[in-house]
C-alpha cells in the first residue's frame, strides 16, 4: 500500500520535514496528470487500466442498488426500495414526458441504464482514494513503505480514477448511445426511409443534406464523448490539483461542485440521448411538416428580439 | 412531433439536444475537412501548397454553418 | 514544447472567458424576466438554452484549437 | 504482467481493447438490469399503480352507491308522501261523495216524503170534498123535494144534484 503525500494530513507532514530537509526538495509535487489512463496489468493481450476498475465499481454499485432494491419488491416501498423507486420513478415520468407515454416505457431500461451508470461513474472521482491510492513506481523509496514523499510524491499509478475522465468510456458510451438511436430509427421507420435520411441521391441538395446528416452523427458522437469526458476529466484534475495546493481543505469545498457537475452530465447525457430516441422515431415527414408551419413563427420572432436588443 | 403528448416541452427539450452540441457542429466538419483535405494534399499533390487543407477547412466550415442553421430551423417554437 | 503547452492552455483559458460572461449575461435577464412574467417561462427557458448553445459554442471552439495544438503542434 | 504505464496507443488514450471492454460492460450492465431489475421495477410500479386505481375506484363507487342509495331513499320518502297526499285527497273526495250521496238520499226522501203527503193531502182533499159534495148533494135533494114536494126519483135526483153540482163547480 502506498499512498501520496497529497491526501494526507497537514500534521503529519509535520513529523516528515526532516526527511524533507534530507531530501532538499518540496514537500510535495503537482501529480503527474495523463490524459490516457494508467495501465495496472494485462491479462493476456487484454490492458487492465485504472479507468476499467472504476467502471466495474461503477457497474457493481449500480447492480447491488438496482438488484438489492427490486429483489423483494414491496407495494409499499420501505427503505432501500424506496429511495431507488424514487430515482427511477423521476427518471420515468421524464422519460415519458419527453418521448410519450409508449415509448418512453421502452426507453426507460437503456436511459436509465445511461444514467445511473454515468452518475456513479462520475461520482466515483469524490472517493477519497480514488486518483490518491496507487502503486509506486520504480526507482522511488516510499517513507514507511507506504509514503511518497518529497520529488517522489508524483511518481506512482494509481489504482482507480473516474472512469468518466477515460475517454475510451464516454466514446464507448456516446457509440452506444448513437447506435441504439440508429436502430430505433430503423425498427420505426424502415430500412428504406431511414438509409433515405442519409443517402439520397434523388437530387443534390438531398444528397448534400444527406452529408450533412451524416457528419452531424458524427459531431454527437463526438460532443457526447467529449463533453462527459472534459467536465469529469477537468473536474477531477481540479480535486488533485487543489488536494495538493490545500490538502483537506481545498477539495472538500469543490466536492458538493463535483457531485452536481456529475450529476448534471449523467442527467444531460441521458436525457439527449433520449431526445435523440424520441427523434429518430419521428418520421422526417411529419418533421417536415411541423418545421414548415414554424419557421415563418420562429423567423418573426427572432426578429422582434433582434429589435428588442 | 406526432408521438410527443407535451408540445409545450418539446421546443425546450429540442434546444437542450443542442447544449453542447452546435460548437461541434462547426468544429467537427471542420477538423475532418482539414484532415481530408491534407491527406489529399499529401497523396495526391504531394504536399504541394496546401490548397486542398485550405479547401478542406473552408468546406468544412460551410458545412457546419449549413448544419448549425439547419438544426436551429429544425426547432419548433413553443 | 513547453511553448505548444502555454499556448493550448492560452487558447482554452481565454477562450472560455468570453463564453463564461456571456452565459452569466444571458442567465441573470432571463431569470429576471421569468420572475416578472411567470407564464412566458417555457419560451423564455428554450430562448435561453439556445442563446447559451452560441455562447457555449465558442468555448467549444477554443477547446479544438487547444487540443488540435497540444496534440499535433507538438509533433 | 505487473508494469503499470500509460496507455498511449492513440491520441487522448484511445485504445481499441479498452473501448471494446467497456462496450462489454455497458452491454453487460444494461443486460442484467434490462432482464432483472427493470421488470421488477415497472411490475410494482403497475401494481402500485393499479392499486392505488382500485382504491380510488372503489371508492368512487362506494360514493356514486352512497349517492344512489341516498337518491332511492328520497325517492321513496317522497312517495310515501306522494301516497300520503294521494290518500288524504282520496279520503277527502270520497267524504264528500259520501256526503253527497247522503243528501243526495236525504233531500230525495224529503221530497219523496213532502210528495207522499202532498198526495195524501190531495186525497183527503179530494174525499173531503166527495164528502162534502155527496152531503150537498143529500142537503139539496132534501132541499129539493121539500121544496117541489114530489119525490124524484131516487137516481134523476141524484143526476140532477150531480149535474148541477158540476156546473156550480
Amino acid at each position: 500500500m502506498f499512498w501520496p503525500i497529497s491526501h494526507l494530513l497537514p500534521s503529519l507532514t509535520g513529523g516528515a520535514t526532516h526527511i524533507l530537509a534530507d531530501a532538499g526538495g518540496p514537500l510535495w509535487l503537482l501529480p503527474g496528470i495523463d490524459v490516457g489512463p494508467t495501465t495496472l496489468f494485462t491479462i493476456g493481450p487484454f490492458p487492465v487500466t485504472n479507468t476499467l476498475i472504476n467502471s466495474w465499481l461503477s457497474m457493481i454499485i449500480v447492480l447491488v442498488l438496482f438488484l438489492g432494491a427490486t429483489r423483494k419488491m414491496a407495494i409499499v416501498p420501505k427503505g432501500l426500495q424506496n429511495f431507488v423507486e424514487w430515482g427511477a420513478g423521476l427518471l420515468i415520468d421524464f422519460c415519458e414526458e419527453v418521448a410519450g407515454k409508449p415509448w418512453g416505457r421502452r426507453f426507460f431500461p437503456f436511459v436509465a441504464t445511461i444514467f445511473f451508470y454515468l452518475l456513479f461513474a462520475n461520482w466515483t472521482e469524490i472517493i477519497p482514494g480514488v486518483d490518491s491510492l496507487g502503486t509506486p513506481m520504480p526507482g522511488t523509496h516510499p517513507v514507511a513503505g507506504i509514503f511518497l514523499l518529497g520529488n517522489d510524491s508524483n511518481k506512482f499509478y494509481p489504482w482507480v480514477r473516474p472512469a468518466s475522465s477515460d475517454l475510451n468510456f464516454t466514446l464507448a458510451i456516446a457509440l452506444i448511445s448513437v447506435v441504439v438511436t440508429q436502430i430505433y430509427g430503423f425498427r420505426t421507420l424502415g430500412f428504406r426511409q431511414h438509409v433515405g435520411k442519409y443517402l439520397n441521391f434523388r437530387d443534390p441538395i438531398g444528397f448534400i443534406v444527406g452529408i450533412l446528416e451524416i457528419v452531424a452523427e458524427f459531431a454527437r458522437i463526438i460532443s457526447f464523448s467529449f463533453r462527459l469526458f472534459g467536465n469529469v476529466f477537468a473536474g477531477d484534475v481540479l480535486l488533485i490539483v487543489l488536494g495538493t495546493l490545500l490538502p483537506f481543505i481545498g477539495p472538500t469545498v469543490f466536492y458538493p461542485l463535483e457531485l452536481f457537475v456529475g450529476f448534471i452530465q449523467a442527467f444531460v447525457f441521458s436525457a439527449l440521448t433520449l431526445v435523440f430516441l424520441s427523434l429518430a422515431i419521428t418520421s422526417h415527414e411529419d418533421e417536415h411538416a411541423s418545421a414548415a408551419h414554424t419557421e415563418h413563427s420562429e423567423v418573426g420572432e427572432l426578429a422582434s428580439a433582434d429589435a428588442v436588443h | 412531433m406526432s408521438n410527443n403528448p407535451s408540445n409545450d416541452n418539446a421546443g425546450f427539450y429540442r434546444a437542450l439536444a443542442l447544449v453542447g452540441q452546435v460548437g461541434f457542429y462547426i468544429a467537427v466538419p471542420m477538423v475532418l475537412g482539414a484532415f481530408l483535405g491534407r491527406f489529399l494534399d499529401n497523396a495526391l499533390f504531394h504536399d504541394t501548397a496546401s490548397l486542398a487543407t485550405i479547401f478542406g477547412l473552408l468546406l468544412g466550415l460551410a458545412a457546419g454553418v449549413a448544419l448549425v442553421v439547419r438544426a436551429i430551423m429544425r426547432l419548433p417554437t413553443s | 514544447m513547453l511553448t505548444y503547452e502555454l499556448a493550448a492552455a492560452i487558447a482554452i483559458g481565454l477562450g472560455a472567458i468570453g463564453p463564461g460572461i456571456g452565459i452569466g449575461l444571458l442567465a441573470g435577464p432571463a431569470l429576471s424576466a421569468m420572475g416578472r412574467n411567470p407564464e412566458a417561462a417555457g419560451t423564455i427557458r428554450t430562448n435561453l438554452l439556445l442563446s447559451i448553445v452560441f455562447a457555449e459554442a465558442v468555448a467549444i471552439y477554443a477547446l479544438v484549437v487547444a487540443l488540435v495544438i497540444f496534440f499535433v503542434g507538438v509533433k | 504482467m505487473l508494469v503499470p504505464h500509460v496507455v498511449a496507443d492513440l491520441p487522448l488514450g484511445i485504445n481499441p481493447w479498452l473501448l471494446g471492454a467497456q462496450l462489454l460492460n455497458f452491454g453487460i450492465l444494461y443486460f442484467i438490469l434490462a432482464k432483472f431489475a427493470f421488470p421488477a421495477l415497472y411490475k410494482t410500479l403497475d401494481q402500485r399503480a393499479a392499486t392505488i386505481r382500485q382504491g380510488v375506484e372503489n371508492s368512487e363507487r362506494a360514493k356514486t352507491e352512497l349517492a344512489k342509495a341516498q337518491q332511492q331513499a328520497d325517492g321513496i320518502i317522497q312517495a310515501a308522501q306522494q301516497r300520503s297526499q294521494q290518500i288524504i285527497a282520496d279520503a277527502g273526495t270520497a267524504g264528500e261523495r259520501v256526503r253527497a250521496q247522503i243528501e243526495a238520499e236525504a233531500k230525495a226522501r224529503a221530497a219523496e216524503i213532502a210528495e207522499q203527503n202532498r198526495r195524501r193531502m190531495a186525497q183527503e182533499e179530494a174525499q173531503a170534498q166527495n164528502a162534502l159534495r155527496q152531503q150537498t148533494a143529500d142537503l139539496a135533494i132534501q132541499a129539493a123535494s121539500v121544496v117541489v114536494g114530489r119525490s124524484l126519483d131516487n137516481s134523476d135526483q141524484r143526476r140532477l144534484v150531480e149535474q148541477f153540482l158540476t156546473e156550480v163547480r
